[in-house]
């Protein structure tokens, strides 16, 4: 079957989403995984922005999660206060899944979207948290997209901007924050996972084609990669309705 | 803020009044929403200069703002413009050559901040950031703190929960109150006192107003004060946070308002492309903003036909089918 | 919380299964406007005993629970009904024969531990009753606390600005939050799935309902799931809050449900003289609630007659002109 | 000219009140002066109650704060949180002024709304703090509208609700509250005012008909009487704009 490395890596991310989800989506591929897995295998599961749209009927792909798009039939608009309440909130945070993007990642599943560089001085400046260190802190579950390269996958982050499992087993609870951190890091190559026991990534499945000690050599720090299996590529249903129910203008695709 | 029962006025006025060099501002609106753009371009053409800038996600706004040279200092979460800039170009050029000095927060925390501030309390406490270097990492130094009286002494603070263990939470983050003394947005309805009415999601608007010394408001449509006071429920702002209300229609464009227009894709493109070079951003600085005298002109300029594509669908609040790519 | 499509349920089992002896609770409305006066009465019915209850001017609903035997602590920051009691007269009868266990709070104090309840975070801060007995005197022992994993170990907390002076204090109160077992509001409008949309004043009903482990809903109107998400700006609290809808005219009767009918001037008062007496007050539960096998029954009692006269006039959402002296 | 006790003490409350105030009411006589107010002497002050109603266009006389005709065109209707914050907020904060009633006060303008006894086994319970705390703790200016009896002008109070001045000159500063404190307080024989030094209560007005003396045996502490004048009843205009515009339906009157 042909399909693009793009739709690999959604249907991955949406695959692992369920329907008693309420997915924290942010712009680009990771909305697109959310409205794929509403479409496709979790049609009860419902998608919430940070600016504050809860369970929006996207007939069309919103641009950036403040696009009018996701305001129209909702069930509530409120603004960002309301989102982040609920993810914070006892009861339906321990529901959200997020999911999330970002230019550095450790093997504990932190990220850096913030810099580059000296933090008062960067070589190179992203846009920063936004609500990634939010959800990141707040919710049992996230799903991180990354593209698989050495420059990424570092042994120490620029700048911790989201937390994942900080400094390894009980690192969160040391820190103050609720459980939560990844359970899986999707990428252009393979998708990641996080060990239950060390709170380390591992290689989990490689796309058909790719070998895990390619995989390897795009990354500064080692993984396990004994576990790995190969990943099913997207069924043909999965294709027709991510490409006609979710993007078809093309516009992330 | 003001009691006046008539608060209306023309924008260059209402920014000459309240945007001073040096001034603390925020800006509404959310990535490419609801920006109150048309005083983001009065500031830039007024060469208003060193205003120390709040902003969440607020995208588009600040991105020009830092373009048009007028920011010195910036609290921010995030500067990106979704799929048009996913960092903001200017933003990060401005960043990367120290221009200007800027420090992070979340857009939980932002918000926290200025909802604080609406609420005459110093700090609010979340647990967004533990173990994070948004608390380790500071933009603003001690001396730069020490010297404003206008800045906390500390970015942010962890504390342990004085209720042992309660809602079992050990330990929280306290982020300091923003007062801005100025913050404009722009809304969908209002009336000349100052009632605001905003359709579709508020994103941080209402806390960023009720926070600031003085309020503008930029509004699609002006209103009787009868009109608003039907099914107030729905108005968010009470005429007692604001201090000057301009009638301007588009006064988000490019940005989207729901119900009204959407996001200009084109200029938006148009826009990053330029951004990426300070020769060809000059230019557009020259032609779009110094060379309109007012937003009017800059609508004009666009053209009825541009503008009539990206004009709301009644029924979904954006303009269905818009060619986006 | 619970995302099923279909939450509707009738009032008899949604009391059966969420609001059980000894549970912690609150209710939503003010003194004498949109308590869940069904609900109230459907809990007197069932003789469920030893809640404890979360209020602020609850008002009606508050005393009903108290004369009704159903509670037995009691947080609250007003015992009043308006000029109907400036003093609940069941509520003040309960606490003087020590028959309840009462700890006072502010209006403020006790919205905003609902509103940290709902952010998730174990304290908010204000700067209210500082100086005051509100913070010295303790309702609820040290011992009561160690006792109840539901207690926070202190009522009030007092804390040194952590952020020395800023915003110009210098000393909060810190205050905790709640998270009530359930919570029971109603609201105009309703859908299938719980999407909530109140007319009028909200008081503290979102924050109330936000910060419960569960929550039931009665309804004026039982909308289409597509009727809500049209304009959804007026819809205050999404479905995924809420565990049980319940559809039931008259609701919050006795009290108001601003847009569809005033509260009833004669039940008040009637019901304010029976208060003063325990046998005469024992003969009003007797026939308006163990008497009425459900709330329409009561409603049917009360009579056409004046049910028409405290009907809402479409424009001003009160009953005009009603006597009320 | 005839009028009742309740009409002299509505109008002495809505003299107090300036164009430029937001005025905080509670039910019964406190709403009627505020009604009283806008209609007589300050058509721009705006009516504000703390269950988050604002600028309520008051066609008849709401008899609680919650009653519906408070939402009727509002500038906003909110919720609690709303109002509570209006009131602490340093800019509309500023503009507030209070009115309140009370079981106890003392000198200093402290207020008991909350039980005469031992508050954990009270003789007799009164309704609590309700917003009187709060408006009390965040204001600058409030007015006390009380019964003139020597057992509510006590020398302690049983239960300290909401603050005046509490301990005298310094005191709401030392406990971290802003300015702030009664500036009148208004009962059925005289108009108490506080002294700008002392903070402590002193007889500003008595009514006609009414002695100074006679005033201080209705108190169990005493103040000073040297400044007192006679209060200048309501006239003909004021009262004819209260009894036909404010409460035509005799409700509190």
């Amino acid at each position: 079957m042909d399909y693009t490395l793009k739709e690999m890596m959604t249907i991955m991310a949406a695959r692992e989403i369920r329907n008693s989800d309420i997915v924290f989506c942010g712009t680009g591929i990771s909305m697109l995984a959310a409205m794929a897995a509403k479409n496709i295998n979790a049609p009860e599961s419902v998608i919430f922005f940070e600016t504050g749209a809860i369970d929006s009927r996207l007939e069309e792909i919103p641009l950036a999660v403040g696009d009018s798009r996701v305001m129209y039939q909702t069930s509530a608009n409120g603004g960002l206060l309301d989102a982040f309440a609920t993810m914070q909130n006892k009861v339906t945070g321990k529901h959200v899944i997020g999911i999330l993007g970002a230019a550095q990642v450790d093997k504990f599943g932190n990220l850096n979207s913030t810099v580059i560089g000296d933090y008062n001085s960067p070589s190179i400046r992203f846009s920063g948290s936004g609500g990634g260190c939010d959800v990141a802190s707040f919710v049992p579950r996230s799903i991180i997209f990354m593209q698989h390269e050495k420059r990424k996958f570092v042994n120490r982050l620029d700048y911790l901007t989201s937390p994942g499992y900080l400094d390894g087993p009980g690192g969160r609870k040391r820190a103050g924050l609720p459980d939560g951190g990844p359970v899986m890091l999707i990428t252009n190559l393979a998708v990641m996972r996080f060990d239950d026991i060390t709170k380390e990534m591992y290689l989990s499945a490689f796309y058909p084609g790719v070998s895990p000690v390619d995989i390897l050599e795009k990354m500064e720090f080692k993984v396990d990669i004994s576990r790995a299996t190969e990943a099913t590529p997207p069924t043909e249903e999965e294709l027709w309705l991510l490409r006609e129910k979710c993007d078809h203008q093309r516009l992330i695709l | 803020m003001n009691l006046k029962q008539d608060k209306v006025t023309d924008l260059a006025t209402a920014v000459k009044t309240y945007i001073k060099d040096g001034c603390h501002i925020s800006i509404g609106g959310f990535t490419i929403n609801r920006n109150p753009m048309a005083a983001v371009y009065e500031i830039i053409r007024q060469r208003v200069k060193n205003i120390h800038l709040y902003a969440h996600s607020n995208g588009q706004g600040v991105d020009e703002l830092i373009g048009g040279g007028s920011i010195s200092n910036l609290e921010i979460a995030y500067g990106g413009s979704g799929k048009f800039a996913a960092t903001c170009i200017r933003f990060r050029k401005a960043v990367q050559e120290n221009l200007v000095t800027v420090e992070d927060y979340t857009n939980y925390q932002m918000t926290l901040r200025f909802l604080a501030g609406s609420m005459g309390i110093p700090f609010l406490p979340t647990r967004s950031s533990l173990g994070t270097d948004i608390i380790n990492k500071w933009g603003f130094s001690h001396k730069m703190r020490g010297d404003s009286p206008k800045l906390p002494d500390s970015k942010l603070v962890e504390m342990d929960n004085p209720f042992k263990g309660w809602c079992d939470v050990e330990k929280v983050v306290l982020v300091p109150a923003i007062n801005p003394d100025v913050t404009i947005i722009h809304v969908q309805q209002a009336d000349r006192r100052g009632n605001c009415r905003i359709q579709g999601l508020t994103f941080a608007d209402v806390e960023q107003a009720k926070s600031a010394e003085h309020v503008i408001v930029t509004c699609e449509e002006l209103c009787d004060n009868e009109v608003l006071k039907r099914d107030s429920h729905q108005n968010q702002i009470p005429f007692i946070h604001i201090d000057a209300v301009v009638h301007l229609p588009y006064g988000a464009y490019p940005t989207a308002c729901y119900k009204y227009y959407d996001y200009d894709p084109r200029y938006l493109k148009d826009y990053a492309e330029k951004a990426k070079d300070d020769i060809s951003y000059g230019k557009y600085l020259d032609s779009m903003i110094y060379g309109c005298p007012d937003h009017a002109e800059l609508i004009k300029k666009i053209g009825q036909e541009q503008m009539s594509r990206i004009s709301a669908d009644p029924e979904t609040g954006y303009a269905k089918n818009l060619d986006r790519r």
